[in-house]
């Protein structure tokens, strides 16, 4: 089973073989160590870049008014913080040029917590990023679809955002979602496309031969159909929200039966998903980790506030990251400022049983 | 309207009469209330003239770096090719002036002053689509190099007045933010220097498509203190991968109302190169012909040796920062179009009658364009949505 | 009557007078002009930076550690968007440092639409800047809380955001709303502290006696009390929410009487506030000016939905500005891009009329 | 707590040794999937170090700009003293990477191979708190530097282990993120480079305050392709008011992975402090004596003219970038300490049996250490709120 990274790479290659994937760069994107999250190795078209963000945000929005696909790396969304003028700016080629001109470009990045990062390096990015027009987003929590969606990304004629969440990384593949044409065991794939220990001056990846598979943007999953609560989450929450629903379902045997969404993609929004569902459930939970005050989670409320208002059978919420300007290194830190597996559900049963 | 209810800052809905009242035009009093764009700016700005403009006009460049090109005057025909558009481009900004002056526009912001430098940039460019010609990241005060390129000057009028016509924002941007994918000319943005650090990327796409396209990136001197001048220099020089970037600075001394001596320790700017190995030069941008040879000198460089340049081009602001700070003819700055009209009148290549009525022409066809201009459509508020996102890869297509 | 650019430039006198202020500094800050918007004229202490907003945000935390209060202007928020990292390092120095420091700083910046500022000068920055914490937040929707705010935000110990309103910037004082000590007329004022015309060299401010007004962060005003909408708002937004009150009670002869709240402080927050009044009129709105996606009023509606939900006798709306990239020139764009008073008195209108 | 699971990224949760198992310590598989800080990260580059360390090990650095300081050996009480706190210092970084491989932390970044130029700076700063004493805008790499100012080093240690006890955040911060008032040690970021940002604001009130308190930033060689290094270049040389700033970058040739060579087109970093008229100076980071003596006379510059200099400092890193790099030892980088102790014994100030006796009297006594701050508490979640607003201005008490 592919883990993320390997996902990534994998539609990386892809892209750059068939799809003029131009530059694949970035701060230590190239070889020898082909990222910090090993997700550009062994990659044709991978090049280090100086440390410097704007530069790289730089870079690539000028490679993509020059017709070039590419795809940019910001070592850590952490880091991004210093170019929000230019993703502005990205976004408004289109829309400012009245047309004239469009951006093809895909900045990635790896976002959230769940890595130990302490008080610099555990940011997330979605809230920010919603906020920018002109830019598609799409945050994956499987392999299948950080694949899929980023080979959509890539061909999109739009600047787009790529959201990785750091704590997935090395998440596998479920049996029966694995990306089609990996059909080697975990061993064998590392094999054919993990940079090896020591020296890679010799190395190259062997790819296996994965298909052209766009996961549309815009497009959400029911991960999980339920009766009772809708759950709408994504990225690294996404599991963690799959799985309170599943042990709910389980210790109250069958009783709290929620319905667990997978946005994939925050804009476009697969908002009609979204909407049916809560007509069907009648109550919601959204959850993010980003920090919650103007919070994407917030604007998804609004929207449900906006057209089902009396539909709903218990007041919509919102779980999200602490008002703090960090994570705390220590764990207990940590876990006070993020949901946790416990508190989403609770929540979600919270909502289950609520009166109204 | 209620031009006196702070909300409503709307210039139109206010007799413009009334902002013009004492001391001629746009001698402000401070206490008016309506505003168009940055009136509020301008009321001060403008009246500064007197300050800003004291300062000793010493021209304290010194030409530096790789050998002078060839100083002998140009073919006639270019000289005069030179001139036409130089002209051309001045009465197009005072047409521009006039009509954020007649209420026409909410801003004005553009090249006055800069033309020498300008049309032969515009002239010398490998105008075209995609990689193989040159990207172009201009910023405002770039009219002169448009017209050179062969635009028409009654699109500025209509981004001027911000109509549904304007064929490079459709009414949306401001004056002399230009955008015309057909010649490489990428949009211009508002804020400072943030187009040096787009110029790599576009550079990247040439030097891999082979040919001789570069990339031109153009910003003033106080821009220079932000990072993105330094990520260019940086970018461009890499030892992986030198890029084929033509970097321009138009030194007028000025960001808006800072004088240059108080912020910038460095000697000249065309200095920031060296560090990097960059072949850098400071050129006087008053004189056309030498700005043609340099530029001529520089991009052949660029072009062959596949390596950035940068140059440092010493220029006037005839009309101030914009019309933000009035708008007002500055005095006591050289006036390149006057300096070069001598030469051509001493040279025999054209007599003051001549280029004087060549200019009353140009005026009468610029005031009937701004007659049409008047009359062309807004664009519909039901548009703010349109173009958010492409669904055709354009940029590829070329 | 002052008008806001005066009472900004009173504060400042006052604060270098009376309260260790040092540095009034950013782009065209000092002489000749005295800022963009002459918020800083015949001030002892204002300079020129050079154009590098990167450098005014870090040297006004440098100043901020070293314990100099200080002013910093970024011209127009538009362009505080690359400094977003050190805002948010900024606004973690006490808490990442276990509290050991501390950073008085006050970063002002214009924001908001208006003045037809086109597309890169009509952005706003309160969505942006809630989400950053370890700021403290005012936003003045008249010159004498511009004044009161302001000097707040000066001895305050921690960094603050000051916003001012691009578009009232020349709003003057409403009778009875005078700052203290401003006892002449509005040319006597100006003669007093308005730059006047031509060369400036030999000219200096007289200064009016204006007291030690600090009105505290994190209370609000309610600016028209009311009986059936709650209307929540700020800056620039929120002389045209007390407008459309005003006139459909007027036109209503009574029958719609809506409370107007002015938050003046967007953190600390004035909740207490807006709860108090949400449970008497059971409907709220909310008003800004800033894209409606992962918008601060969402954060408001869905703090109020998880605590007044079922007080509500009508789903809370938030009307704010549009999804777009950026504002468009043209009056008709502009106007279609961010709520006009006519937009806004039919959404208090849709509220009072809603029937549950 | 089940360590398969890609989302509990927990190191504690999962047996060590698993991880320790193939090839040594640190040769991971790639295929585990449990995690601490940066494991991911540490996977790749932990086994690269073969690839990393084969660049051939040239010394290019050149000796620029003012005239070289008094040549002869440092006074043998200041030679043995800056010894010993080398010493120190290379020993509590390897307790702090035991500690990381022990799982008593997250993550490691620290300095050892800058000891050299970190203590000799160490010492020369005037230490203290406020205006008149040196502001000190830290990177991740200068324990050294803390141990010379008189830092504990077991409080080093609790940050490492990001117990509750830690002074210098309370175990919300990465080991060697300082920050401690009383000596004007602001926070250390992670972030790059923003440091070169904040460092003219606290020169300026320096500035203003007399005296020779001076304001010192350091940082690594890569991150100056940063804005925010020319932002300090530009900030500290403004005419209108040139600031005491001591720019320090260390070079050790290396951002992460990736090689200064291909990214870096100056001949030296010291070279861009010369457009902008800054002093600057290229030194060898590994003789802690010509460090003393670089330090000591730019040091005197800046104090005295209260204008800035910048001194490019090249050094070692002995342990690669971080435990993300494995914190394994690097072979083939020159050692400073090794050198300096075989001048010490040649000079007859020390024996080789004497220094080994100190090294092991401090490893013991750091061992201790560690088993206290083993049993020290960890903060409790219910903190996190704490400290995000100040109620006190602390900084203005003085
Ligand atoms: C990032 C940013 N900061 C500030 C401004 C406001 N501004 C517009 S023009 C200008 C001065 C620019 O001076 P310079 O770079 O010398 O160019 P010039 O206008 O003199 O040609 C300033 C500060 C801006 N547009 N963008
Ligand atoms: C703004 C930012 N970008 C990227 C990083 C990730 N990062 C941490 S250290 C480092 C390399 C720094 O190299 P250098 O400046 O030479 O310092 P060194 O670590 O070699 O001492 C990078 C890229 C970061 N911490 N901050
Ligand atoms: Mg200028
Ligand atoms: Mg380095």
């Amino acid at each position: 089973m592919s883990n993320m990274v390997q996902a990534i790479r994998m539609a990386l290659h892809v892209a750059e073989e068939r799809h003029g994937l131009n530059d694949v760069f970035g701060e230590d994107v190239g070889p020898p160590l082909g990222g910090a999250f090993t997700a550009t190795q062994g990659l044709r078209t991978s090049w280090n870049s100086p440390l410097d963000e704007r530069g790289i945000v730089g870079a690539a929005i000028g490679l993509g008014l020059a017709g070039s696909r590419n795809v940019a790396e910001v070592q850590f969304c952490d880091y991004i913080f210093n170019t929000i003028d230019l993703l502005k700016l990205g976004g408004m080629i289109s829309w400012g040029s009245n047309g004239d001109w469009n951006c093809p470009t895909t900045i990635m990045t790896p976002v959230g917590s769940g890595i130990r990062g302490s008080i610099y390096h555990s940011h997330s990015f979605d809230a920010t990023a919603t906020h920018i027009q002109g830019f598609k987003i799409a945050i994956p929590s499987r392999p299948l679809d950080a694949y899929g969606l980023l080979l959509s990304c890539i061909v999109d004629p739009n600047p787009c955002l790529f959201l990785i969440p750091k704590a997935l990384m090395r998440t596998r593949s479920a049996p029966g979602e694995e990306i089609p044409g990996v059909d080697v065991d975990d061993r064998a794939l590392s094999k054919m496309i993990d940079a090896p220990l020591g020296d890679r001056t010799k190395w190259t990846s062997q790819w296996p031969n994965t298909p052209d598979l766009f996961i549309p943007l815009g497009e959400g999953r029911t991960v999980r159909p339920g009766r009772d609560v809708t759950v709408v989450s994504y990225g690294r929450m996404l599991p963690l929200c799959a799985k309170a629903a599943d042990d709910l379902a389980l210790e109250s045997n069958g009783a709290i039966d929620a319905e667990v969404i997978d946005l994939r993609s925050l804009c476009p929004l697969d908002w009609p998903r979204i909407k049916e569902s809560v007509k069907r459930t009648g109550r919601v939970l959204f959850v993010n980790e980003d920090i919650e005050v103007t919070n994407f989670g917030e604007h998804l409320l609004r929207r449900t506030v906006d057209e089902l208002f009396y539909e709903l059978l218990a007041p919509p919420r919102v779980l999200a990251g602490s008002a703090t300007p960090g994570i705390g290194l220590a764990d207990n830190l940590e876990a006070a400022s993020v949901p946790q597996l416990a508190g989403i559900a609770a929540a979600i049963r919270d909502l289950a049983k609520h009166q109204p | 309207m209620n031009c006196t209810h702070g909300l409503l800052f709307r210039a139109r809905d206010c007799p413009r009469e009334k902002e013009r009242a004492p001391g001629g035009p746009y001698a402000l009093s401070l206490s008016d209330e309506s505003s168009g764009f940055l009136e509020t700016v301008a009321r001060s700005l403008r009246s500064t003239g007197v300050v800003l403009s004291t300062r000793p006009l010493v021209n304290p460049f010194a030409l530096s770096g790789r050998p002078v090109p060839d100083d002998t005057a140009l073919p006639p025909e270019l000289q005069l090719r030179i001139h036409d558009l130089m002209v051309r481009a001045r009465v197009l900004e005072e047409r521009l002036i006039q009509m954020y002056k007649q209420g026409d526009g909410y801003f004005w912001i553009g090249g006055p002053g800069e033309e020498a430098f300008n049309v032969p940039l515009g002239l010398l460019i490998h105008k075209g689509q995609g990689p193989q010609f040159d990207y172009l990241h201009f910023h405002y005060r770039q009219s002169a190099t448009m017209l050179a390129l062969g635009a028409d000057p009654i699109d500025s009028l209509r981004q001027m007045k911000n109509t549904a016509t304007d064929p490079y924002s459709g009414g949306r941007n401001f004056s002399n933010h230009y955008s015309k994918r057909e010649w490489n000319v990428v949009p211009v943005t508002s804020t400072i220097e943030t187009q040096y650090s787009m110029a790599p990327g576009t550079a990247m796409a040439q030097k891999r498509a082979g040919g001789k396209g570069i990339t031109i990136v153009t910003g003033g001197d106080a821009g220079t203190a932000e990072g993105d001048f330094a990520t260019c220099l940086v970018w461009s020089s890499r030892p992986a991968n030198p890029l084929p970037v033509l970097m321009i600075v138009t030194n007028n001394k000025w960001g808006i109302s800072t004088a240059s001596e108080g912020q910038h320790g460095e000697k000249t700017i065309a200095d920031r190169g060296r560090a990097f190995g960059i072949e850098s030069k400071t050129i006087d941008g008053n004189d056309p012909e030498r700005c043609y040879r340099e530029i001529q000198a520089a991009m052949e460089y660029v072009r062959t040796t596949r390596k950035p340049f940068l140059i440092e081009s010493m220029v006037s602001r005839l009309y101030g920062h914009s019309s933000a700070s009035g708008a007002n003819p500055v005095l006591d700055e050289g006036d390149c179009l006057k300096g070069f009209e001598a030469k051509l009148e001493k040279r025999g290549l054209l007599t003051r009658a001549k280029m004087d009525a060549m200019r009353a022409a140009y005026t009468t066809e610029l005031q009937e364009a701004h007659k049409v201009v008047r009359a062309e459509p807004q664009p519909d508020g039901s548009t703010i949505f349109d173009h958010i996102f492409q669904t055709r890869d354009l940029v590829r297509g070329g």
